[in-house]
């Protein structure tokens, strides 16, 4: 059992209103050390394989068929083994 | 002509279009479930407006993974005339059938309202016989109605004459260069946010919406 | 987890922790003849909650009339059915989702929707509009502007993807309001009359099947919960918030209707408040009927959960029906089409007990009749009248001095945000789905919709000026159903049923019981003189922050018929040199009126009297005169009174208004105050002396005002003063603004 | 500089339809290996800040005020300094 913890993020040059309207409430509720914000989506996905890779190489698909648009979005991951589960 | 209305979970709009074509223009239309897996007995194909999968992940995301797409892309390869309304078009654009993707509007909120629509392009199965420039007046109602595309992408829209529709007056939702509806390379397949067929009736505000399915008609007759 | 036992739940008293007081426990013990067991007490405790039981309201809703040619029925259904010919019927209700939305407003607002829209297609009608009816505090508060967007995005992220349009609404803003928001629903159905579908268990040896989404634990460990020996275990420690689906309540009313139209169903019942408990005690005292059921057999989202939870939870999108038993493999086969699970979990017996077993263990066992209103509890209490009401009625106009110039009065009237446009609230909503909205949002006092295949249209409304009533509960409930009423007709409809929404605050408390008691009747009168049936309603007690409620807030939602769409009216003024005329008689009352919240902040004075007769009049001759094709506009005056009512036309129509006013008397009073009982309409001058000869011929006084002009907005007193001089394009900039500025 | 990586979920319990219906279409695509899924959002933040705990406690306090719903959300972030770009 491996958990992939999925950033979906926009990619660079595609504009961001959802960050801009963080970005401007923050600095509205005093936060001014803010310096740049960016927006996306966290997929965490529970999924059996066999090794590490294959985890790997299924969630790159998912993240390529489904997870992530990409004309707009890219995507990364992380996986971790999940202990004692399968 | 016989027309397919295709309809997924979550689908919305499938009445209103099927209201139009059979009880404004007297047409044959079938809602088809989103399992069927052959289409070849239409003659046309919509994609109604609505939320499919309740838009969940991206509008139109999940409908693109739907048994009947496989052959939604056998048609479009094979010339039949595909219109995607709204939610329609998002699923063009997740199937990779259109250009481009749809980000959420600018506003980050949802918009509905009348609005001016331009025709840009008329040889297509939707506007054939409207003259570049006409006005329309179509109203829209969506979250997520903010088409992009990159710079190369725009480009090459332009350069193939891709671009069917553009919002005039004001843009509604932050789309590149306007843009409210394009079609594929080959011109059959064409998809916009603004909804046509709830502008086919005075009562309703608007008629100029019935434009478009009257070229589809006028196509039909002159395939014949 | 251990529940305790029957013994340790009366010995420790842990009926009191889940909100049952000791009378009504020792009732429980006397119907069972035994000690309840932790399943059971939690069961009586949701049903005799005040939200389900109606404990307080019950014995006023006697006072409502609920009669009339057209009812199909009347209040004790999820929704009230009115005919409107053809084989057609509507189908509506009201329903409040305040103390939700109050902790988290997107989640509140969106449930509340979707519990409204399964009160409609339980009815076997298929939801064709909604609209709402928001109170706030001012939003000059961040908490406040948050609530609010926060409500609003609920409303359009559910009512949007589930493609029913929200058509129209009213939204006030009052200090009153900031700790405890008002979220109240409308929702409207069409059914045909064959297909019209009851919430009831009938047929002994029927199946009961549980459909729609799988069980959680959302809502349990909400007021009614709450004991600290359960909640060392972390799971029980999960959120009260529930949380809606649109997409599930999109398939199951589509799945719902279509076993409605395959014949499949004998009862429906949608699971609201207390879930499983309500639903299946509902369906089966409604029969006279029993019924049993597997806990363990309904779909469970969560591990581990118990029959107490199962039985309390307030997971959404979920029904239970009672099919005829020939007919379950087909209702299991269009639910699948939907990919929605339907399971049988019990059958209809005959001995009026609801039987819950888990397993073959059985978990509680009691008559359905003694859990269902019928058997709760009901409650008179003491009544008083508040004292704050004498300070209140005292209020002395000549305190404020009059002025020459009216016009920043009426520019700061349209900004403020109870009268400004809502167009920045109903941009978000889909208005237009359906392709049924003819009046949409912003075009008239009601919303119109047509009824395809037919000439016939409906107009729909929601109105409820809470401090009004708070300064007057009897005559400022009287003006709510007067309002509701002239918002109908505006638009050419005739009134035919109304539903009530009551938002109070403790009801323990004499001055707020006096308040509900008020209210009811003046509703309950002003019903019966107009002659427009009570078809349901919705309590919401005990709205109250740090101890003070809000103003008493009762809301009627209204629907009216028009017999021939081409016949209907909105309030834009349409040509230059029309006419502009009061239809109605004059007045000038500034208690409770906006203007004077501008200038004193605290509601003050008497709300204007109602005459019923008068309004009757007046409604008839407004009816007539958009059916003979006399006007070309009518407007309501409420809110700001008659100069905003003006604006407002003018801005709508994008054309400006020259009017004298011949009436002696303090301008402000003429200008701004809130009399009911008048309409401002438009006139082609070819048309005034017929509209004269009719207003006349119905007793109803037709005042000459001015004229339609191209842009300037002048008002002039009777001694040729100007007091309002401006422009179209300055109010609408006012107006139109208001709300974009303050949410940023 | 810092940057904050901060991820937002809906707490247990809460129904989070949107995983349900991103999970079944997984199912349907084949990818049958997936266990569970869970949908939240992702956010980063450039902040200017001291040091690592300076920074840690304005996130925190970003996300109680602005960027997670205490309601419904939990968030958690991870902290990365950003050389020579102070
Ligand atoms: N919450 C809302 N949802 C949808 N429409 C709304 C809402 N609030 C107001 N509206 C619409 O805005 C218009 C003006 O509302 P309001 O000022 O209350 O009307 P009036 O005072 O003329 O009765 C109406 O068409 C009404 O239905
Ligand atoms: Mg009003």
């Amino acid at each position: 059992m491996f958990k992939a913890e999925i950033k979906v993020t926009l990619k660079p040059g595609v504009l961001d209103p959802q960050a801009k309207a963080i970005a401007d409430s923050l600095s509205v509720q005093g936060f001014s050390e803010v310096d740049a914000v960016r927006v996306g989506k966290y997929i965490e996905v529970i999924l059996e394989a066999d090794t590490a890779e294959a985890a790997a190489s299924r969630v790159a698909e998912m993240g390529r068929r489904l997870l992530a648009n990409p004309v707009t979005e890219n995507f990364s991951f992380t996986l971790t083994p999940l202990e004692g589960e399968a | 002509m016989k027309v397919a209305i295709l309809v997924f979970p979550g689908t919305g709009g499938e009445q209103d279009c099927h209201y139009v074509l059979t009880e404004v223009f007297g047409l044959e239309a079938e809602l088809v479930w989103h399992t069927e897996t052959d289409l070849r007995r239409f003659d046309a194909l919509i994609l109604p407006g609505g939320a499919s999968y309740g838009d969940y992940l991206r509008p139109g995301a999940l409908a693109k993974f739907s048994p009947v797409m496989g052959s939604v892309i056998k048609a479009a390869d094979s010339g039949t005339p595909i219109l995607g309304i709204g939610n329609g078009f998002q699923i063009l654009l997740e199937a990779g059938l259109l250009p481009g993707a749809m980000l959420v509007n600018e506003s980050l909120l949802f918009y509905c309202g009348p609005q001016k629509v331009e025709v840009v392009k008329d040889r297509t199965p939707f506007t054939r016989g409207i003259a570049p420039g006409t006005l329309l007046d179509l109203p829209i109602a969506h979250g997520a109605g903010n088409y992009f595309i990159d710079e190369a992408g725009l480009a090459h829209l332009e350069a193939n004459e891709q671009i069917v529709f553009r919002y005039a007056g004001s843009n509604p939702n932050g789309s590149v260069g306007a843009i409210a509806g394009v079609c594929n390379a080959a011109g059959n397949v064409v998809g916009l946010m603004p909804h046509p067929e709830r502008a086919v009736e005075a009562l309703l505000g608007s008629e100029d919406g019935q434009q478009i399915f009257k070229a589809l008609i006028n196509y039909w007759e002159a395939k014949k | 987890m251990k529940e305790p036992t029957p013994q340790e739940i009366r010995d420790e008293k842990i009926w009191q922790s889940l909100g049952l007081t000791e009378a009504e426990y020792e009732q429980i013990c006397k119907t069972l003849g035994r000690l309840p067991n932790y399943t059971e007490v939690g069961m009586y405790s949701v049903l005799w909650s005040e939200h389900c039981a109606y404990k307080h309201t019950r014995p006023l809703f006697k006072l409502f009339p609920t009669t009339g040619e057209r009812i199909i029925q009347g209040p004790g259904e999820n929704a009230g059915v009115v005919d409107i010919g053809d084989g057609w019927a509507v189908v509506f209700k009201i329903e409040s989702h305040n103390h939700p939305s109050a902790i988290e407003p997107y989640q509140g607002a969106a449930t509340g929707v979707g519990g409204m829209l399964r009160d409609i297609f339980t009815m076997g009608a298929r939801p064709i509009a909604a609209l709402n009816s928001l109170r706030f505090g001012e939003l000059d508060d961040e908490r406040v502007r948050y609530l609010f967007k926060g409500v609003i995005a609920g409303i359009a992220g559910y009512g949007n993807p589930v493609g029913v349009p929200t058509v129209g609404g009213e939204i006030y803003f009052d200090r009153g309001y900031t700790g405890n928001p008002l979220v109240n629903v409308m929702a409207v159905g069409l059914v045909r009359h064959e297909l019209i579908t009851r919430a009831s268990a009938s047929g002994v040896g029927n199946p009961v099947m549980v459909v729609g989404a799988p069980t959680g634990r959302d809502g349990i460990a909400g007021a009614s919960f709450a004991s600290g020996e359960l909640t060392d275990d972390s799971e029980a420690k999960s959120p009260t918030v529930q949380a809606g689906d649109p997409f599930v309540e999109k398939l199951l009313i589509e799945a719902c209707l279509e076993a409605i139209e395959a014949g499949a169903v004998v009862g429906i019942q949608d699971m609201g408040a207390a879930g499983l408990t309500s639903s299946s005690c509902e369906m089966a005292s409604r029969a006279g009927s029993g019924i049993e059921i597997d806990v363990s057999l309904v779909p469970q989202r969560e591990p581990g959960m118990t029959p107490f939870e199962i039985m309390l939870s307030e997971s959404q999108e979920r029904m239970l029906i009672v099919p005829r038993k020939e007919a379950v493999e087909r209702v299991k086969a269009i639910f699948a089409k939907y990919g929605l699970p339907a399971v049988v979990v019990g059958k209809v017996t005959d001995d009026g007990m609801i039987r819950v077993y888990n397993g073959p263990n059985l978990a509680a066992e009691v008559p359905a009749k003694s859990l269902s209103t019928d058997g709760a509890p009901t409650y008179v209490r003491q009544a008083k009248r508040p004292a704050y009401l004498d300070q209140t009625q005292a209020f002395d106009l000549s305190t404020i001095p009059e002025q020459t110039d009216y016009t920043t009065d009426l520019l700061n009237l349209l900004d403020s945000p109870t009268i400004a446009s809502k167009q920045w609230v109903y941009r978000q909503f889909d208005y237009l789905a359906q392709m049924n909205t003819v009046v949409a949002p912003g075009d008239a006092d009601a919303a119109v919709l047509r009824i395809k295949g037919t000439k016939k249209g409906i107009a729909v409304t929601v109105d409820g000026n809470g401090r009004m009533v708070y300064l007057d509960p009897y005559q400022g409930s009287l003006g709510v159903v007067a309002e509701a009423a002239r918002n109908l007709v505006c638009t050419g409809a005739e009134p035919i049923g109304l539903t009530d929404g009551l938002n109070f605050g403790n009801p323990e408390k004499p001055e707020v019981y006096w308040q509900l008691q008020q209210s009811i009747q003046g509703l309950a009168d002003a019903a019966r003189e107009l002659a427009i049936p009570v078809t349901g309603g919705n309590a919401s007690l005990y709205n109250e922050s740090s101890g003070q409620p809000i103003y008493p807030t009762p809301i009627v939602g209204m629907v009216g018929l028009i017999e021939d769409i081409d016949l209907r009216m909105t309030s834009s003024f349409k040509d230059t040199d029309d006419v502009i005329a009061l239809l109605g008689w004059p007045g000038s009352e500034l208690g409770g009126s906006e203007w004077l919240k501008l200038k004193v902040g605290e509601p003050q004075g008497k709300p204007p009297v109602i005459n019923l007769g008068r309004e009757k009049a007046l409604q008839k001759a407004c009816l007539a005169a958009i059916r003979r094709r006399l006007i070309k506009s009518a407007h309501d005056i409420s809110e700001g009174g008659l100069a905003v009512c003006i604006a407002e036309s003018c801005i709508q129509g994008n054309l400006g208004a020259e009017v004298q006013l011949p009436w002696p008397g303090r301008i402000d009073g003429l200008l701004f105050g809130e009399s009911a009982g008048r309409i401002i309409v438009s006139v082609d001058p070819t048309k005034w002396e017929e509209l004269s000869e009719l207003a006349a011929s119905y007793g109803v006084p037709l005042v000459r005002l001015g004229r339609v002009t191209a842009n300037k907005v002048v008002f002039t007193c009777a001694q040729d003063q100007q007091v309002v001089s401006t422009t179209v394009a300055s109010l609408k900039k006012a107006w139109e603004q208001a709300l974009p500025k303050r949410l940023g």
